[in-house]
């Protein structure tokens, strides 16, 4: 039932929007260094890349912190960290393949997204082009699923949009 | 490199999903499309159904995404596997790829995907329209040619 | 079912823990020396510098053991072990257990010198020893050894006004982890902080009467109050080698990749075994907080019946001297298998990072002032995956949105340096 | 205990107030009722008070989803759908294939009980535990497929169960539309739905069915697969479908040709026959779990109706469309996607319209009346007439009350009303045809309608009625009654292999425990299964999933209770005997020089309730009867 942040970096145009939501209602200030979702720019292929937290099963962060203060939440299977006790080592940051972990320069202390307290994200809301989804992890494949199948049909011409079919409209349509 | 591979021809797909139900039950001992390794895409106004299975690429993406290489590709026959033991459930997998083949065991936390049940797929076992062949790659390229060539001539 | 744990680091709790979730009928006892509550060693240094209040330190409490239903018998000196008759024999009772685990960890060394037993001289290895210092007032500091504990505690005791110096018997600090430029960096980060630096010299004698007065190198005499050895540690081992336990070439107890010990149903796990490298493969001892987990999570696994191999452990020090981020992971030196590593170094005003291939694969990193993609690159090494294959998907726009992390370790393999802005 | 195979729970909803609950089932409940329609039967009898206004709060709508659904026994898929019937007044259920069930199954249902009135229009969101009633306002009023479309692009991939402008508009035969091209068609479900202003209900799962024993399961799966493939028609129906009976029908003249006064057609093989379907389709579509696919993709290229796309050329519309109204073959077609969009049954509709027509055709129904001319095969009239009825414009509003309200509401073309209890009649005319099939129009718990009684032997190459309408044709040989699953004094009591015939009497009510255990268990009664799969078969199936250890003979035991209820029900609605009976023009009319023969038929009908243990006169349960079942009378 978990739902979680699905990343479509294609779509992302990189205007950072999700890091100031993000910084500004998590940690108070505007600056971009504290949201816990980044968007990374590649320069070559002027891509723009989102990070997040992946709340991994087997979390590589929770194994690396020297202080046991990461741990999943296997109510929400979520990956939180008792932050009163951070010491700020940032082993688990330079640990995530993905860099999704965020060190808090004010409270010396790494973050990572815990999707907003497990509200819907807010990220996720603002963001205008749709490259962040907040959906049930089940259906991460779903929508790739049916372009695949739309590929394979793709002789059958695309799919008749609804308004276009004809029929209702000649016998008097539904009002 | 004797390479078998999934032939799916989806104009004979009926969209049953029995290799679904199958699959999920040979492999989880549970029916159930969500933890299938084969799912059937159903486009219902157009009278399409579409099984999609791995496409086995030469070089997957799935196994880039992974950051502790719990994927793996077996050089010789090129079947792409999971090890659920190395698996650390982050995902990237799933998000990576391109087909929506990867997907994500919620209950035992980890990602599976089609293993072609160690060279035996029951999915081509129990689909009775024969939408589904495990034939050797030559044979089915050599099948794709000809419906190509069967549509030109007809144009 | 009666497992009993001896050591209460963090192997030994990860063991416990990880057996309690596998088998929660099982009886599970804890036998440490100390009667103290699991605390994270690591953070010592950090809790001298007063970064860390001393009970932030404890990573349990007595009552966690409770809620875990786990039999402690803390403060308690293991005398042997029985392997004929399943006995842990203690001062004052014996334990049968069914099965072993030993977590027993390692001791710090100190070298049989003219002087060692001065009051003066401290090692920095548990609370203990913390709270000696603290109480000791330190105003002029020798720090013997320049490993991770001897940096961090020079950096601390700077911070708390004391006068440092660092001896170093080889030519640089943090050679263990470190190469010579990396180092070098970091020695003058020390040095620009105050501490003073000596390397390649060797002590001799620790001179007082009573108390430390000074300390006698092969090169100098430099007065001081305060002696920390910090030139290694010592597997404690021998209750095992009693036991009739195989112990390693290099001083470890000997285990398979399932932390298993040639004797049946006896388990190890943590400093006290000698592992091998997930990288080189070859044997080593490692002292790294995370293998120690994850050895314990694997003793756990196998001693409760779920089969799990280990593999492997990895090096990774993160510390932040001087406000620095110094990241050290995978193997380090030119040389690995024989093989001599090919080497890629940038450096820019204050970040410096040098990566060792192995003919086409990163085997090590070393980074100062770096802190973002650190995780990919790390991530690359465990995987061994062929630089190529990462230039592919970098080089690849439809690839690089597909496997997005894959951009952290751009700036380090693409010889971009700034122009990734990540 | 742990309960394998079923989903687990049962999802009651009550609009009124929006609260929803979560019953927890319980292997007893599960062992009584097997599922589907067996649990819809318990829990309506059970709940629903007496004398409930079908169209109002206190209906209750049941959703059950067979035993076997969301497993790959082949054409494990059907799902129930019951609540009093606004046509009947009694017990109204029709059975729907498709993913519907298998998503709520999947979501962890095995029923969804809907109760009580929403204040506006809502739709239900079933996504796995999670449970929502969300305003319908937008899709209010939106035909079938724009809804669908609506709430896909909303919800992924959800199956939707919904109403068309039919069902909002409460005509009484709307059905409950099952995606895009099937639905629960019969005894005007959708008005229920309707008059609780539910729009459609939403169901998305993730969850899985676990099997008691998986690999036995997996054995009687190959063993049912291979069963079915064995089937003598099962060729013939995975090409042609369920087409394969129009032309002999057509021959026997016992279609509803013009409203049962013709029998067939001119040209009737053309329109109808199978060969249509090579014509527009050149592909099937299943099912869940299906080895059948019996759905033809049709696809009309040119010409008016250029473009229609449906899942289509199955019996039912050709014989209503083509046959009650006489349309030509595409625009038999485009009615079933029209019935589909505005979501009335396929059936009803038709007999609703060829009645009308009917009554222009003997001027009791003007040019005046209507506001156009109405006649047989006339497709625009026909499709105007469907419009006005679906939107209950003119005289559309009263044809929306069905047959036999209608002639009552205009007090003319009593005749012409062929229905039975207020059900019109599907497309065997008795009179050209007399069958196991034909006795159960009578003896259907839900009315008129053959579906519930059809014989697993069932002979279409013979036509006879020499037999006084005792019997019919049995026409195999041997192997095929030793293979018909059935148990032996009971087979030699049915079928006479020496006279060749089959027992009409006492092979209606093995039929009709057989279908019911199909429709509880949840698989399709398509012949090829129906013919070889019987209860030895599934008990070993439902015992390998569910772990719940069922001889055949407790199933069927179960199958008959779950009948007994279902007339308990509809004597407790009061239900009375002169209401089983054919209209008049099957006793009096002639078609082909054949009648029915009232006095015969009710001799058959005599044996038919000794052999339930009912009153041959009241048709009342006997107690002993009950007893046996371990049914409480309340």
């Amino acid at each position: 039932m978990d739902k979680r942040i699905v990343i479509d970096p294609g779509k992302c145009d990189g205007c950072g929007i999700c890091e100031l939501v993000c910084a500004a209602g998590r940690s108070g200030t505007w600056h971009p260094a504290l949201s816990r979702i980044k968007v990374k720019k590649d320069p070559i292929w002027s891509l723009n890349l989102p990070v997040v937290c992946s709340h991994c099963e087997d979390a590589p962060c929770g194994s690396a912190c020297l202080m046991n203060i990461i741990d999943k939440d296997y109510s929400t299977g979520l990956t939180l960290r008792v932050l009163s006790r951070c010491i700020g080592c940032r082993a688990c940051q330079v640990s995530c393949p993905f860099d999704a972990c965020t060190y808090d320069y004010r409270s010396e202390k790494v973050v990572n997204c815990d999707l907003c307290e497990g509200r819907a994200p807010e990220c996720v809301s603002c963001c205008p082009t749709g490259a962040l989804r907040y959906e049930r992890a089940e259906y991460f494949g779903e929508e790739k699923l049916k372009a695949a199948a739309r590929a394979a049909i793709i002789e059958e011409a695309e799919p008749v949009p609804d308004k276009d079919t004809p029929g209702l409209k000649r016998s008097g349509g539904v009002k | 490199m004797n390479s078998k591979v999934l032939f799916v021809d989806y104009h004979k797909c009926v969209g049953c999903g029995t290799c679904e139900m199958i699959c999920s039950l040979v492999h989880e001992n549970a029916c159930g499309r969500s933890l299938s390794r084969i799912r059937v895409v159903r486009e219902d106004k157009m009278g399409y159904s579409v099984p999609i299975t791995c496409s086995f690429c030469e070089k997957p993406v799935c196994l880039n995404a992974c950051p502790v290489g719990a994927v793996l590709r077996n050089k010789e026959t090129g079947v792409i596997t999971v090890q659920k033991e190395k698996c650390i459930g982050c995902r990237q997998c799933v998000q990576a790829c391109p087909f929506g083949h990867m997907s994500f065991n919620f209950e035992e936390r980890h990602s599976f995907k089609c293993d072609l049940c160690e060279g035996e797929p029951q999915c081509v076992q129990f689909c009775w329209k024969e939408a589904i062949e495990y034939i050797p790659l030559e044979e089915a390229l050599e099948r794709k040619r000809r419906t190509q060539a069967v549509k030109m001539i007809e144009e | 079912m009666r497992t009993v744990i001896i050591g209460n680091g963090v192997s030994g709790n990860k063991a416990a823990e990880t057996i309690r979730r596998q088998k929660p009928d099982w009886e599970v006892v804890m036998i440490s020396r100390e009667a103290l509550p699991a605390y994270s060693a690591c953070a010592l240094p950090d809790c001298l510098a007063g970064w860390v209040s001393r009970d932030d330190l404890f990573i349990k409490s007595f009552s966690d053991y409770r809620e875990l239903s786990i039999r402690t018998e803390f403060g308690k000196e293991v005398r042997l072990i029985d392997t004929a008759s399943c006995e842990v024999v203690l001062e004052d009772r014996k334990i049968e257990y069914d099965r072993l685990i030993l977590a027993s960890g390692s001791r710090a060394l100190i070298p049989p010198l003219t002087g060692v037993m001065l009051e003066g001289n401290f090692i920095l290895k548990s609370v203990f020893d913390l709270e000696r210092i603290m109480a000791h007032r330190p105003k002029q500091v020798v720090i013997v050894g320049s490993g991770n504990i001897g940096v961090e505690a020079a950096e601390a005791l700077e911070l708390r006004g004391c006068e440092v110096t660092i001896i170093e018997m080889l030519d640089r600090v943090m050679p263990k982890v470190f190469d010579e430029k990396p180092s070098a960096i970091i020695r003058r980060l020390l040095e620009e902080n105050g501490v003073r630096v000596l390397t390649g010299e060797k002590v001799m004698e620790v001179r007082g009467s009573g108390k430390v007065e000074g300390i006698i190198t092969d090169a100098r005499e430099i007065p001081c109050d305060t002696v920390i050895w910090a030139v290694g540690v010592r597997q404690n081992v021998e209750t095992a080698r009693e036991a009739g336990i195989d112990i390693g070439s290099l001083g470890g107890i000997k285990v398979n990749s399932r932390m298993e010990t040639n004797i049946e149903g006896i388990y190890a796990c943590g400093d006290c075994i000698e592992s091998f490298s997930l990288v080189t493969r070859r044997p080593e001892l490692s002292l790294l907080w995370p293998s120690a987990k994850r050895q314990g999570e694997i003793a756990g696994l196998n001693c409760s019946g779920k089969p799990a191999e280990y593999e492997g452990s990895f090096t990774l020090v993160v510390e932040e001297i001087c406000g620095k981020n110094c990241v050290s992971m995978g193997s380090t030196g030119g040389m690995q298998n024989d093989i001599q590593l090919q080497v890629i170094e940038n450096e820019d005003k204050d970040c410096y990072f040098r990566l060792l291939l192995d003919n086409g694969r990163i085997a090590g990193f070393q980074g100062i002032g770096h802190n973002e993609g650190l995780g990919a690159i790390m991530a690359l090494i465990k995987t061994k995956t062929q630089l190529s294959e990462v230039k592919r998907v970098l080089e690849t726009r439809e690839l690089l949105t597909m496997v997005p992390w894959f951009a952290g370790a751009a700036r380090y393999l693409m010889g971009g340096g700034d122009s990734y802005e990540f | 205990m742990e309960l394998y195979g079923y989903g687990g729970s049962i999802l009651e909803i009550d609009l009124t107030g929006n609260k929803v609950k979560k019953r927890v089932l319980t292997p007893e409940f599960a062992r009584s009722g097997i599922g589907g329609i067996g649990f819809n039967a318990k829990i309506l009898y059970e709940e629903l008070p007496k004398g409930a206004d079908p169209l109002g709060e206190e209906n209750i709508l049941v959703f059950g989803v067979g035993a076997l659904v969301g497993t790959p026994y082949p054409t494990a898929s059907r799902t129930e759908a019951s609540a009093k019937s606004p046509l009947t007044g009694q017990f109204g259920t029709s059975n729907s294939g498709a993913f519907f069930g298998l998503q709520l199954k999947a979501a962890g249902y095995d029923a969804l009980v809907i109760k009580g009135k929403a204040q506006k229009p809502v739709y239900v969101l079933i996504d796995d535990d999670s449970i929502a009633v969300r305003e319908a306002g937008d899709l209010w009023g939106k035909d079938a497929w724009e809804t669908i479309d609506l709430l896909r692009a909303r919800h992924q991939g959800v199956e939707v169960a919904l109403i068309g402008p039919a069902g909002e508009r409460l005509v009484r035969f709307a059905s409950i539309e099952n995606n895009y091209f099937d639905g629960w068609g019969r005894t005007g479900l959708g008005a229920v739905m309707g008059s609780k202003l539910l729009k459609a209900v939403a169901v998305r799962g993730s969850k899985t069915i676990k099997p008691f024993d998986p690999r036995i399961f997996i054995e009687k799966i190959k063993e049912g697969r291979a069963l079915i493939q064995s089937a003598s028609s099962y060729t013939a129906f995975c090409q042609y479908g369920t087409l394969n009976a129009t032309i002999p029908y057509g021959n026997f003249k016992a279609t509803s040709a013009h409203n049962f006064t013709k029998g067939t057609l001119p040209d009737w093989d053309k329109t109808a026959g199978k060969q249509v379907v090579d014509e527009y389709s050149d592909r099937h579509v299943a099912c869940q779990s299906c080895i059948i696919a019996c759905g033809h993709w049709t696809e009309i290229k040119e010409g008016k109706y250029k473009g229609v796309k449906v899942k289509d050329l199955e019996i039912t519309p050709v014989m209503s469309y083509a046959a009650t109204v006489g349309l030509d073959t595409e625009p038999t077609i485009k009615a079933t996607e029209l019935c589909q969009r505005y979501g009335v049954d396929l059936v009803s509709s038709g007999g609703v319209i060829g009645f009308a027509m009917e009554l222009c055709q003997q001027g009791l129904l003007t040019r005046e009346d209507v506001g156009y001319d109405l006649e047989f095969g006339n497709d625009d009239a026909a499709f105007k007439l469907l419009e006005d009825i679906v939107y209950r414009r003119g005289l559309g509003d009263i044809l929306a009350e069905g047959v036999k309200r209608a002639a009552e509401r205009l007090g003319k073309g009593r005749e012409s009303a062929i229905h039975v209890k207020g059900l019109e009649l599907p497309f065997i005319d008795p009179r050209g045809r007399w069958s196991t099939w034909t006795l159960g129009m009578l003896t259907n718990i839900r009315g008129g309608d053959f579906l519930r009684c059809r014989n697993p032997v069932e002979n279409l190459r013979y036509n006879e009625n020499k037999y006084d309408f005792k019997k019919e044709r049995f026409g195999f040989k041997k192997p095929m009654y030793d293979a018909l699953d059935m148990p032996d004094d009971l087979k030699k009591k049915a079928i006479d292999l020496e006279e060749d015939t089959v027992d009409i009497a006492v092979m209606s009510r093995w039929a009709e425990d057989l279908i019911n255990l199909f429709n509880a268990i949840g698989i399709c009664i398509r012949p090829p299964v129906l013919e070889k799969v019987g209860p030895t078969a599934l008990a070993g199936a439902y015992t390998a999933l569910t772990g719940l250890k069922m001889t055949p003979e407790e199933l069927m035991k179960s199958a008959e209770k779950t009948w007994n209820l279902m007339k308990l029900f509809n004597l407790r609605e009061g239900e009375n005997t002169s209401e089983i009976r054919f209209p008049e023009r099957y006793y009096k009319v002639p078609l082909c020089e054949k009648v029915v023969d009232e006095e015969k038929v009710g001799r058959v009908l005599e044996e038919y309730y000794k052999a339930r243990g009912w009153d041959p006169v009241t048709t009342i349960p006997g107690k002993e009867k009950l007893r046996e079942l371990g049914i409480e009378e309340i």
